[in-house]
This record gives C-alpha cells, structure tokens and sequence, in this order.
C-alpha cells in the first residue's frame, strides 16, 4: 500500500515515460503482491469496499503466520470506481506493473467480462467472489461464488417441496445475472411441469423504485388459489422499496414467500427488517450458520474492522475459500507462476465457514453447499434448509439451449466451453 | 489532406495549438518507439498499459475539443455530448462484435453471445452491415450526426436556448442510457459489447496493435484539431461566436442563426462519435454507462479547467484532469470525488477562462497588435 | 433578475408561430417594389402584451430614400414599431410591408435583414470579443449561408470597402481593437458602421446619439444626412435639437399610434403635441 | 395533523393485539406444567412437523402461558440456552440478551449472543400460530382484530373452523367483521349438499371481493367444477359481478399509484421551482439537499430511537433547518458570486453535489442507512378487499400537498412572498425600493433547500437513504418544472402529477423502463413545441 502511494506520486512527478522504471524498482521489493480490485467509490462502493477490507484481513493473517514462501505478502489496493472500462484498465496495471501474483475482486458481472480479456491475455489470475449467471469459465479465472445450480435451483426446490408453490413469480433488475438465471428456472420449472400462465417474468430497471404496480400485479397474481412464490433477483438498491411496498400491501412471507439471491446479511443492515421476517434468501453461508470456523471468523472481523455491529455476508466467505485456496495451491507449487498455479489450484480443498469443505473443480467452480434462510427481525437468517451433500458448481446450464452442450474441463480438455457436439473448443483468448 | 503551407496558415496565431501539436508527435513517436523496440527489463520501456492509458485520454482530448467548439464557441452547454461519443463507440463495438464470428464462447458464426443466450434466433436488422469496417465507420459519423441534427433542428428551430437545452440534453443522454440498459435493445445491455479480438484482422491484443491505436488516435486527434481551428478561424467561426455574444445582433445582419448552430452542433457530435470509436477499442469495452448524465459533465469540467473558447485548453483540461483521476483513484480513492468537486466549484469561481485564462489574457494584447486576418 | 432573461428565451411564443411561415418565404435582396413611392407600408398595427397596448391601430408610411425622425414620450411605441418591421415581435393584427411585395410579418429577422433593412439598436450592440474589423466584415453584405461562410475569404474591394467605412465611422485606427474596449461612442459609430456594411435599403437608427460629444453628434447628422436619398432613414430619438438639425419630416407616436405628423414647427405647434409634451 | 390522529389510532389496535396475550381464555389444570416443560423441552431439536404438533397441543391445552408461549414464538423470541437446555424469552438490549423463563417468567440474567440458539420456526409454523392465535381471538373486544382474525381463518378456512365462525356470527355486530364471516361461512356453504344454502352461499360470495371468495366460485365454474347448471349459471354471473366491480377498482388503484408517484416528484421538483424557477439558480445539489433531509430522519431516530411513532414529525423541521442552513451557506458561498451566469453556477453546484455526496460517505460510510417505518405509516388503508391505499403513499400525497399549499401562501401572503417576487420580477427596483436582495436571495434559496429537505424526509419512507438517493431524483425533477413552465408553481404542481399518472398507465403495456423513457422523450419533444412550458410566464417583463 505505502510503497504505492509513493510509487503514484512519482509517477504523477516523472510522468508517464518514467513507469517503466517505476515497475522495475517494484519488483525489487521481496514480496509476493496480492491485487485487490473492488470499487471503493461510485455505486459498487456499497457492496465491495466489505470485500476489500475483508481481503486485507486476510492476508493480514498469511503474513501473521509468516507469509507465503518464505515472502510477506503485500496487498495492492486500487479503485475501479464502479466505472467498467476503469475496471479493465486497473488490471492490466495490477498485472502488468505491479506484477502482482493473483486479483482478488470484481462484483457486477458487467466488471468481471470487462476484466476477463485482459486477465487472459496476460495470463494474470482473477479469483470472483459473487454468485453470477453461469456461461463462462475461464483458464484464469476461478469462480468461487455460486454457479446458478448453487443457488437457484435448489432455492425453487425448497419452495416446490416444504412450501408447496404452484405459481412463480420470477422477477429481476434487467442485466444478465437476472435474465440468465430466469431463462435456467423458467426451463427448470417447465420441467417440473409447471404451466406457463403459472409463470410470471417481470425485469425492472437499475435502482428502480416505485414498485406500486409491480406488487399489485403480484398480489394480484398470487390470489388465484394457488400457492404462489417471488423468485428475486433484484439487485441491490431497488431491493428496499421493493420490500417495503410488498409490506404495505400486506403481502406477508406466510402468504407469498419471496426467495431473494441477492438480499444478504449487508443489505439487511440497510433496511428495517420487521416487515420482512420470514421472506427467504438462498446463499452458501449465512452469519447465523453455527460453526466453530465461522465464529472464529466473525470474531476475527469484528476484532479487524472494529466495529462489532458489522455483519459477515456469503461474498465475504467465498473470499475466504478463495484466498485459502490460492495460498494452498502456490505452497502445492512452490511457485506464484500462473500456470503452475493453474494446474496445482484444481481438487485443492479448503475448509469453508459452514463446517464443511469446498473443492475447487476442474471447470474453476467450486462446491458449495446451498442454505435457505428465512429472514428475522434482527437482520439475520435462520437456516430452514440445507442441502445434504455439496453442490459442484456447473459453469454451463443444462437447461439452456445455447449451452447444455458445452463443457468447461481445465485438467482433461484444456478448455472453458468446449461443445461436445462440434467437438470444438471456441470463444479462447491465447 | 491539407498542404503543409495551409496547416501553417490555420495555426497562425495558435501558439497554444503549435506547442501541443509538437508535444504530441513527439510524446507519439517516443511512445510507441519507447514501446516496441526498447525491452521490457529496460529502465526506458514504457508498459503497453502506459500506452493504452495515453490512448484513452486522446480520445477524451478529442472529445473535449468536439464539445469546446459547441461550449466555448457557440456558447451551447451541451451536458449530453458523451451520449454522442458512446453512440459512435457502440458503432464501433458493434464491428468488433461481428469481428469475433464464431470464436464467441457460443461458436455461433452470426451472432454475438449475449444474443445467444437471450435465445436470439437471427441478428436484429440494425446489426446488419456492422461487418463492414468502412460502413462501420461511416455509422461512427452518421449515427451520431444525424442524432445531432434531429435533436438541434427541434431545439434551435423553436430557439430552446441557455440552461434549457443543457437540461433536455442532459434528458436525452439519460433516455438513451435506460435505453441500452435495457436487454430488448440488442446491445447486450448493461453488459454492453465486449470480449473484441481483433480489428481490421489486427489481433487487439498485441502490442503493436494497442501502439497502432494509439498513435491512430493522436493522428486523429491533430487531424481534428487542424480542422477545427480552420472552422474556428473561418467566417463560419466568428458568426458562431457572433451568436454565442449578441444572437440578435447576428440575426439583424442577415444570418440565419439556427442554422450556424445546428452545423456546429452535428460536426461537434461527429468529432464526439470518432472520439467514441477509438475508444472503445482501447478500453475493450462498452456499455451504458457511458451514456451516464455524469460523465457528460465530467467532460464539461474538463474543458472548464482547460479553459474554453480555445480548443487546446480543452486538450489541456482533458489531460490533466484525467491525468489526476488515475493518480488520485489509485492513489487516495476517497479523495477523488472531493478533488473533483472543488474542482467544478474553484474553477467556476475563480477561473471564469481555466488555466490557459490567465495565458490567454496575455495573448490579447499581442492580438492587437497583429494584423487582422 | 428574471430568470427567463437569463434563459434568454424570450418571445418565443411568437417565434413558434411565425417560423413555419418563415421557412415557405425566400427572399434575395434588392428586388424591392418602390414603385408606388413609399417602401415601407404599416397599416393598422396593434401589438398587446397581456392587455397593454404597445401599437394600437398604428398606420405609417415611410417613402423611399426620406429622412423620417420619430419622437414621442416613453412607452409610445417607437420600439415596439421597430420590433414590428424588423420581424422581432409579430403584430396580433395589422399589415407590414416592405415595398410592394415584401410581408414583413411573415418574414424571419435574417430574411428581412437580408431584404435591405438594417437597424441600430437603442442600447448599442456589437460583437465584443470581435475586432471592429471583424465586425465590419460579419456585417457586410455577402453570402450570409453557412457552408459559403465557412470557405469565404475576403477579397481586396470587400477589404477597400470595409477600410472606407472605418474611415466613415472615425475608426481607422481602432480596428483591430475588440469592440468590447471602444468608448460607448465608438460603439455607437461601430453599429452604424455595420449598418453601412450591410448597405440596405432602409436604415432604422434607435437613439443614434446618446453618449455622443459634441462634435459626434454634428457628425451623425451629417452622416445620416448624407445617407438619406440613396437611402431611407428613419431616426427614433430624443433629442430635439438634434431632430430639429436633421428633421425633414417628423411624426409624433404616442400611445402606440401616430398623433401628429409634419416638419418640425407644424408638429411642435400642434396642440395635442403640445399638452402630450406639457411640462417635458 | 391527521396522520398523527390515524397514527395513534393505530398504536391503540396495536396496543390492543399486544394485550390479548393475557387474557385468560381457560383454567389451568395442575398437570398442564408438567405437560407443557415435557413438550417444550421438544421445541428446541423438534423437527418442524413436531413443532407443529406441540403447538397444535398447546392451541387445545387452554393454558393460559400456551398464549404467551405461542405469541413469543411467533415473535421469534424464543430461544433456549446451549449449556442447561432451558427454553427462555429473550429480550435484547443494545449488546447482551436478557433471559427470562419461559413459564414462570422469572429473570435468569443476561447471555451473549453465541450462549443462546434461537428456536428456528419457518413460514408453514408461522401461518399455523397465526391461525391458533386468531381462533382464540374471535371474541376479541375491538372489531379491527376480530375481522384481522376472521381473515387469518378465512385464508385457509377448513371445516373445524367453520363451526367457530357460525357461532361468532351469532354475536357479531361489527358489519365488516359479520361480511367476512359470512363470507368465511359461505365458503364452506357452497361445498354443501343442500342447493338452496349452495345458491344462496354463491349470492353472497358475489356481493365480496375476498380474493378467496374469487377463488371458491373459479373452482366450481372451472371444467370438472360442479354438474349443476343452475348452480355453474350462478357462480358465473357472481364472478361476472366480482370481475365488473374489479375493474373499476383497479383503474382508481391506477390513478392512486399515478398521484403517489406525482406526489413524490412534486416534493422533489417543489424546491426546485423556487431556486429554479423564481430565482433562475439551476442548483444541481438539490438532490444531495434531499439526501440531507433523509439523513437527518436517520439521525433523528438514532436520537430518539424509543419514539419512533414522532420521529417523522420531529424530522420534518429539522430536515428543512438542516437542509436550508445548507443551502444558505451555498448561495452565500458560491452562488451569490454566479448570478447572471446559470451555466457557471449549473456547474458550481454540481460540484457541491459531488462534495456533499462524498461527505456522507464519509461520515456515515457508502452503506446504506435503515430508516424505520412508524407503525401508522405502514401497512395500508382497506377501502375494500379489492382496493387498498398504502399509508405511506397516502400520507406522502397529503403531506406534498400540504407543503404545496404552504409554499403557495409563503410566496403570496407572507412580506417575504412579496420582496421574493418583487425582486425576481425587477432587482434593481426592489433593491431601490430598500429591500435587502441579498438577504432575500439568501432566504429564497434557503426556502426552496429547506423544502427539498422535507422531501427527503418524505422520500426516507419509500427508498434507500444512501449516498446516491439524490441522483435519482434530481433529473426528474428538473423535467418536472421545465415541463410545469418555469417560475409557476401551478404548473409544477400539474406538471408533476400528469407526469406521475402518465407514466402508471403506461406502465403495464410497456413495462417500467420504457415507461420512463417515453415520458422523458416526451418532455423532450413538448419543450421544443412550448419552450416555457405548460404555464408559461406572461407579460412583457416575461418579454425580456
């Protein structure tokens, strides 16, 4: 951090000619540089400044156990500032300046596909940490937030079974997390044998916030005798007064459940909950969950950020397994050269938070296990269900045409979306 | 191409201008030399992300000459110029797009992927053609253009002026920002366009490429700003800035008022849209934000800090500006919109001409004594 | 302050309804109609703002090549009259014509400027930031379209005629200062400078000599004088000495129509004159 | 002032709910003690069908602690302590739990978070309490909980509750109270084998909007319904009825929704119509301005966090002094410097914007703020069944309306409305006249901040109170006085409820992005037709 603050201010003197020589004195240093490429301005802020701090903690704690290799490790921090080109521009600073080992960051999928050329062709390595729509897998980067099958599917389940939904409300922001994930269960539910009247697809702008009609219409739609369920993919903002007219309507979890995939534990902490308790949530941790790996985790963070009001969320933990994985996978190759991590980081297994372990697989998704949480009053979630084994993440979606023939193998087929059909590996950047 | 002898003349009393365009041929040369030949252990390599970044901010020079000529000239505050810079980078993208044919992660030869994946059976008619370079290209002009004339012919005719129009451009670059954002368009939405391989069979991820780019944009932009100054210095250019000072006056000698600005306007939104195509394939993406009432403002304040009225403080401001945004968001991110806001403020109040103001005033006593053109 | 000052959008309401009308009418300079004597033709003119009459019925008729001066109190009408003929305010009823042909009222300002009506503003108005040079040359008659302007150079008899009329205006030497540094009185001869440029038909002078020295004023006369015959003048002011130096014909507005017409004495012994001017 | 009157109404019936825990509805009997510790014990690994038993037991055991058992469960303040296993109340205050027993409420201390596990229930558990609690509260004394009962029953009504209804019926006087039961009983009724009561059941199914009335009636006329045709015959016409009577309900539910929205950008454009159109400012902060309002409702129920019901009313002045002094500051800071300049001072002010902005994050951090609900400001106003009017909607119309009006008089009666005016219309004059325009220029400004305060306030109730609140709003807002005519507070007023009703029946056929981007196109377009807009400023001072 403080070498690069004076790195910038130089560079702000000498001027751009001078980098060149900037880069070199970098590399001088002994230490193994770790990028941290989370929005600390803009709109991201909300979301992602947790997650940068959570990554300064824990490599604050590699280098209390002594480091990696021998080296310290020393976190490069920069802000993209929500802005998405700003977002491609940094990493190739990170990579090809700052020469650090691996990226830790990213939130919006928007990001993540502005970050991904460039990670390629420098053959850099990006660990996202954000459940996301699937249809993508890439040699550099590793997934270790929830693949659709990790979060959607099993969420639908759980309503189809204990709750006994009939008719589906599936309502989101308009961008592709939303889009991708509704088009999978609306495929998934038809399988089901769920009637295309009993569906109801609604895309509602960034930040949208007059939901008046909108929940009538679901009111609406929800008092035709069936069990009705609102499958969420809201983002972010527009999650508040969404919630608060559902409330106003008096449309109560007992009546119409809403499972939302992007409402977690710091989003809860924005909103008066009491209105909300018992609408669910589908994430792979939740703060509540009881086990000794996440107390200690907490405590950790609280002790880190000082402030003991400050939540853990389902990001903060796909961090966590991320780090740890990529810790394990460079002492496995003794190396922080990107291939040699590459080939060592599949079938690493760290503990995650929920006292279980995740795998990192060979289509750079990992297991997770999946929670449902009903929300309660005091922002947190009660787990009512949990999947018995772990779920692999798929990074293709059998339940979309585009893509149910293609497969993502890095050990087997060298390749991210090779289709079994053609037989061909398309859409590599190398 | 204009001869050497007319360049000369349309720089003449434009020491601003003769100063930048040398530095900028000389920083290009020594850039892309520096680049290419000199190893990258070497203490004299500059990165290719150095390149890429001065890249980017010539094409924010250039669009910030493209609004100084609309602002500082005709005294018309556009705040939605980067809707025109995003429209041309969408062109752009758009070609890039169809570039990529069946290497898209789906294979599919037609269709980009985000299409794929909306199901999306066959491209949408206004992709059609985008495989073309040149008549990409052309749409980089038209499109905005013809946007400009259509908003500028409503506006001027029925002499929507001052703060008015600034807020129904700031309207219209927010209704197009809604616009992308939304997935039906077929623009990929807020994902936009992205994941481009190659340009003209360039592979866009090689240096030389990036270094070819770049030096297309400083090309480009001495280009635009030697016809820019001939429009400034032309006839053409003192009745715009007769309108900008006393409008009436203009109209009670015999000028058809409208029809300066409408013309200043849509060349401005053509210069924009340039702007916008080489960007994009600099940063590698674009999508809706780019439309964002922000970043059109930003650009105002670019030209402000510069200085308007003068073309080369907008390249100035342009530099700077973003020369202190990348310092300050890797540096100091929380400062960054501190530093920009006082900017807006400290440059409106005491820097009524920006920096090249104070310069500036010494210029107009050296006018005086020049011969008339 | 008023806002809509600042947004400079004022008479809009009129604009809107006029410019279709604007666009259906071409009009090339120097074709107009005098055969009839008189070159401008305002008959039962009446402009109201929200009530108040500004032009009431006003009928006048200027002659080709007179010197017509034009007084009356404050709030008469003098330049409301002149908005009327110079397509900047549309008249709610009534007739403007310029010669025989020409419908003022449905005509834009650049169109009836263009036609051979030039006007000097009350408040004189130039291009500050231009040279008086400059300013010489945007007003000069010339083709005033966009693409030609943008290719336009100025040839060696536009660049004689330009110097004789900085002779003309006492300016010579100013040229190549920027109008905004000229004394108010230079401003004044700048703007009639521009007048000369555009060399029309018809000249409206508003209040040609405010801030004028002695000598300046003796000057304008001249000038004025001099125009007149080639060209029609007609002089709005207050001054009555410097009417009287002038005057061939004067009429006397007041309340928005003509309440007496004549040379100087007939109009100064008529009595409606007399108790409108009581005390002034 | 009726909000507060609605307002206390509503913390009665609240209050009234809270009290019918106690109410003693049966005799304990000795062994019901020991009964309950032995069930309660399997509430804490029960599955949740098990917990669904024990609470069933509880509902018939007529204990009068099974009450209060099943209400703190319902609350989700149940919770039983890891290291003894004892099921206890918990109540939470600021950093530890306080523990009470759950059967002889004797205080057992406090705990940390970790030493107590909360005894999980789920929605399915939730429905079932609710509905225990409901049946036992049929004989309630206030009418509003009855019928809030019957409705629990009625949602999903089985034969054992039946009998409950018919014998309420008998003592119920309350109107609303007796149509829900009815309707409740005539649900079972149409299912009966007896025509006659069927037929008359349907009758009185047709007179109700119950959505489950709907739903009853669908089942009958739907294929493999009922065989009779008089029976289907009277089920379609009654549903015909329901259906015609919707209607109506749903285009008026159309025009609240357009008004609320209207509401909201009139609050938001109001202040602006000052700065914007009687001072000519284009103050590009006013968004943050309104985010300032909406904090200050955040700190205001930080600072009195017992007193949520008032906390609006006591933000609402602070929110306008907090918001105007700012204001103030920023004309006498920057503004005063730029006029005749708007462009300079649009600028300038979207600096300001950007510097509030950041400010906030960095005094409250880039998360967003929870601003609580009063209790009268949420849950919604039953015209009927088929039409309700959420509180908080209604109150916000009322309440811009009230600024409106007391906008409306500050300007044409107060001296200050005076020297405003006179100085809008002609500074020199005024000044002349010994008005101070400075310290008029100052106070208008501040006006219009404060109002925009206020709006913030407003807005609290309905979005996030976050850095970006501001931004969303300000864009609008500027449509809305452009669009009304500058310098015309009528026309904000129309210009911002047409817009808002405009846009709620575009809504539905073109969805809501559209929606907004045919409205600002709209705009567009009309400011190019009516440059001064709806209402224009007349007279030759307007001539400029």
């Amino acid at each position: 951090m403080n070498s690069r603050k004076q790195i910038s201010t130089l560079r702000c003197i000498v001027g751009a000619v001078a980098l060149g020589m900037m880069s070199q004195w970098v590399q001088a240093a002994d230490t193994i540089k770790v990028g941290i490429l989370h929005s600390l301005s803009g709109t991201m802020a909300i979301s992602e400044t947790t997650l940068k701090d959570t990554m300064l903690m824990l490599i604050d704690e590699q280098n209390k156990k002594g480091g990696l290799l021998g080296k310290k490790l020393e976190a490069v921090v920069v802000d993209p500032a929500s802005n998405w080109p700003l977002f491609a521009e940094k990493t190739r600073e990170l990579i090809s300046k700052d020469k650090v080992a691996a990226i830790f960051g990213c939130w919006t999928s928007v990001s993540r596909k502005s970050v991904l050329p460039v990670v390629e062709e420098l053959n850099g390595l990006l660990f996202y940490p954000v459940q996301y729509e699937g249809e993508e897998s890439s040699k550099n980067v590793f997934y270790t937030g929830a693949a659709p099958n990790q979060q959607a599917i099993p969420a639908v389940d759980y309503l189809m079974k204990d709750v006994g939904a009939k008719r589906w409300v599936l309502a989101g922001t308009d961008y592709v997390y939303p889009r991708t994930t509704n088009k999978i269960l609306e495929a998934y539910l038809k399988a089901k044998g769920v009637k295309s009247e009993d569906i109801m697809i609604n895309y509602t702008p960034f930040g949208h916030s007059d939901w008046q009609s909108i929940v009538s219409d679901i009111k609406k739609f929800g008092s035709q005798g069936k069990k009705t369920a609102v499958v969420s993919t809201i983002n972010g903002d527009a999650n508040v007064p969404f919630y608060k007219e559902l409330a106003n309507q008096g449309i109560s979890a007992a009546d119409i459940p809403v499972v939302a995939f992007s409402v977690g534990e710091e989003e809860l902490s924005g909103i008066d909950t009491k209105p909300l308790v018992g609408h669910l949530a589908a994430w792979n941790y939740f703060m509540s969950v009881d086990a000794k790996e996440n107390d200690a985790f907490i405590k950790q963070w609280h002790a880190f950020i000082k402030d003991k009001k400050r939540v853990t969320n389902d990001p903060m933990e796909a961090h966590y397994i991320g780090f740890n994985m990529w810790v394990k996978a460079v002492e496995k190759a003794k190396s922080t050269d990107t291939n040699k991590v590459v080939d060592a980081i599949v079938g690493v297994k760290v503990p995650n938070l929920t006292g279980g372990t995740a795998e990192m697989l060979p289509n750079h998704h990992i297991t997770k296990p999946v929670l449902i949480g009903e929300i309660q009053d005091d922002g947190q979630f009660e787990v009512v269900s949990k999947t018995d084994k772990l779920v692999p993440g798929d990074a293709w979606s059998d339940f979309l045409p585009g893509s149910k023939d293609i497969e993502a193998d890095w050990v087997k087929l060298k390749c991210g979306n090779y289709n079994t059909k053609t037989k061909k590996c398309s859409g590599q950047n190398f | 191409m204009p001869n050497k002898g007319l360049l000369l003349r349309i720089l003449e009393h434009d020491t601003g201008g003769k100063i930048f365009l040398s530095l900028l041929a000389v920083a290009a040369v020594l850039v892309s030399v520096l680049n290419l030949t000199v190893p990258e252990a070497s203490a004299l390599h500059v990165s290719t992300y150095t390149v890429t970044l001065l890249g980017k901010y010539l094409c924010y020079a250039l669009l910030a000459v493209a609004l100084d000529l609309v602002w500082g000239y005709c005294g018309i505050l556009s705040l939605g110029h980067a809707a025109f810079f995003a429209l041309g980078g969408y062109c752009m993208g758009m070609y890039l797009m169809r570039q990529i044919g069946e290497r898209g992660v789906y294979g599919n030869p037609e269709l980009p992927d985000f299409m794929v994946f909306l199901n999306w059976t066959e491209l949408p008619w206004y992709w059609f053609g985008f495989d073309q370079f040149w008549f990409a290209m052309l749409m980089v002009v038209l499109v905005p253009g013809v946007l400009a004339l259509v908003f500028g012919w409503f506006a001027f005719r029925s002499r929507v002026t001052g703060v008015y129009l600034s807020i129904i451009t700031q309207a219209l670059t927010f209704a197009l920002m809604l616009a992308f954002f939304r997935n039906e368009m077929g623009f990929g939405g807020n994902n936009g366009l992205t994941d481009f391989k190659e340009i003209l069979g360039f592979n866009l991820q090689s240096d030389a490429t990036r270094v070819g780019l770049f030096l297309m944009s400083a090309l480009t932009l001495a280009v635009a700003y030697f016809v820019a100054r001939y429009v400034v210095n032309s006839k053409l250019g003192r009745v715009v800035v007769a309108v900008r000072d006393a409008e009436d006056r203009a109209r009670f000698i015999g000028y058809k008022v409208e029809s300066f600005k409408l013309w200043i306007f849509v060349f401005s939104a053509m210069l924009a849209g340039i702007a916008g195509a080489l960007y994009v394939p600099q940063v590698g993406i674009i999508n809706p934000s780019e439309f964002s009432p922000l970043n059109s403002i930003e650009l105002v304040v670019w030209v402000a800090v510069g200085g308007r009225g003068t073309l080369y403080g907008a390249l100035l401001g342009a530099l700077l500006v973003n020369f202190a945004k990348t310092y300050f968001t890797g540096a100091l991110p929380e400062v960054w919109l501190f530093a920009l806001g006082a900017l807006f403020v400290v440059v409106t109040l005491f820097l009524p001409h920006g920096l090249v103001g104070l310069l500036k005033r010494r210029r107009k006593k050296a006018a005086l004594k020049e011969a008339p053109t | 302050m008023n806002p809509l000052k600042l947004f400079g959008n004022g008479r809009r309401r009129e604009r809107s309804r006029d410019s279709a009308g604007a666009q259906r009418h071409t009009v090339t300079s120097g074709e107009v109609d005098v055969s009839h004597g008189p070159i401008l033709y305002l008959e039962n003119v009446t402009v109201s703002f929200d009530g108040f009459k500004a032009l009431n019925e006003l009928t006048l008729y200027i002659d080709d090549g007179e010197l017509r001066c034009i007084i009356g109190p404050n709030g008469a009408g003098k330049t409301t009259m002149m908005d009327v003929i110079t397509g900047k305010t549309r008249p709610d009823s009534g007739t403007a014509f310029f010669g025989q042909t020409m419908d003022l009222t449905r005509m834009s300002e650049y169109e009836i400027a263009s036609a051979g009506i030039g006007r000097k503003f009350q408040k004189p108005t130039v291009f500050p930031r231009h040279t008086v040079f400059e300013n010489l040359e945007l007003a000069m008659r010339a083709d005033k379209r966009v693409w030609p302007s943008l290719w336009a150079r100025l040839d060696g008899e536009q660049r004689d005629r330009i110097a004789e009329v900085l002779e003309t205006v006492m300016l010579s030497d100013q040229q190549t200062l920027r109008a905004a540094e000229l004394s108010h009185g230079q401003k004044q001869w700048l703007e009639i400078g521009m007048l000369l440029m555009q060399d029309p038909r018809v000249l409206l002078v508003d209040e040609p000599i405010a801030g004028m020295t002695h000598q300046e004023t003796e000057h304008t006369a001249e000038l004025l004088i001099s125009l007149a015959g080639s060209r029609s003048v007609v002089v709005v002011e207050h001054d009555m000495a410097f009417v009287r130096s002038i005057a061939r014909k004067v009429t006397v507005l007041h309340e928005g129509h003509v309440l007496a017409e004549g040379n100087m004495d007939e109009v100064q012994n008529h009595p409606s004159v007399i108790e409108v001017y009581l005390g002034s | 002032m009726t909000s507060l009157l609605r307002g206390c109404l509503r913390a009665l019936t609240m209050l009234a709910l809270s009290l019918l825990c106690v109410l003693p509805t049966a005799w304990a009997e000795e062994n019901v003690g020991v009964d309950l510790m032995a069930q309660l014990q399997q509430f804490k690994d029960g599955s949740f069908d098990d917990k669904a038993r024990i609470v069933a037991a509880l509902e018939s055991s007529g204990d009068e602690r099974a009450i209060a058992i099943l209400k703190s469960l319902l609350a989700g303040v149940l919770y039983y302590r890891k290291d003894d296993e004892r099921v206890v109340i918990v109540k939470e205050s600021d950093d530890a739990y306080q523990l009470t027993d759950v059967l002889n409420g004797e205080s057992l201390g406090e705990a940390e978070r970790r030493d107590v596990k909360k005894i999980p229930i789920n929605n399915a558990l939730r429905g079932q309490l609710r509905g225990a609690l409901a049946r036992l509260s049929l004989s309630h004394k206030n009418p509003a909980v009855r019928l809030e009962a019957v409705k629990e029953i009625i949602k999903d009504i089985d034969a054992d509750s039946v009998p409950l209804l018919r014998e309420a019926l008998t003592k119920e006087t309350d109107d609303k109270v007796l149509e829900a039961m009815r309707t409740g009983v005539a649900m079972m009724d149409v299912g009966s084998d007896d025509k006659a009561v069927r037929l008359t059941a349907i009758e009185n199914l047709g007179d109700t909007l119950l959505p489950e009335a709907r739903q009853h009636l669908q089942a009958l006329v739907e294929p493999g319904g009922v065989s009779d045709a008089d029976i289907r015959f009277a089920a379609a016409q009654a549903l015909a009825q329901i259906e015609s009577r919707r209607q109506v309900y749903d285009f008026l539910e159309t025009v609240f929704f357009g008004l609320s929205l209207g509401s909201v950008l009139l609050l938001a454009a109001i202040g602006l119509a000052i700065t914007f159109g009687v001072m000519g400012v284009i103050n590009m902060a006013h968004g943050e301005l309104m985010m300032l309002g909406a904090y200050t409702t955040y700190v205001v129920q930080l600072l009195m966090p017992n007193h949520i019901e008032y906390s609006l009313l006591v933000a609402v002045p602070a929110a306008f002094l907090v918001a105007g002094l700012t204001g103030i500051a920023i004309e006498r800071g920057v503004i005063r410097f730029l006029y005749g300049r708007p462009l300079e001072t649009l600028l300038a002010t979207f600096g300001i914007s950007l510097l509030l902005q950041q400010a906030v994050r960095s005094v409250f951090s880039p998360l967003n703020r929870s601003v609580e609900t009063p209790a009268w400001m949420s849950g919604s106003l039953e015209i009927n069944s088929a039409l309700a009017l959420t509180y908080n909607r209604l109150y916000i119309i009322l309440f811009s309306l009230l600024v409106f009006v007391a906008l409306l008089l500050i300007l044409k009666k107060t001296s200050l409305g005076l020297q405003v005016r006179a100085v809008a219309q002609n500074r020199d004059m005024a000044r002349a006249m010994g008005i101070r325009t400075q310290w008029v220029d100052a106070l208008t400004f501040g006006l219009g901040s404060g109002i925009a305060g206020v709006a913030g306030v407003a807005l609290s109730q309905l979005t996030n109170v976050g850095p970006n609140l501001g931004q969303a709003y300000i864009i609008d807002s500027f449509m809305v006085v452009v669009f009304g005519g500058v310098g015309n507070l009528w026309g904000t007023l129309v210009g911002a409820l047409s817009l808002g009703v405009v846009n709620k029946f575009l809504e539905p056929w073109s969805g809501a992005v559209l929606a907004k981007i045919l409205v600002l196109i709209f705009i567009i377009l009309f400011i190019q037709k009516r440059p001064r807009g709806l209402f224009p400023q007349k007279g030759r001072a307007a001539e400029g």
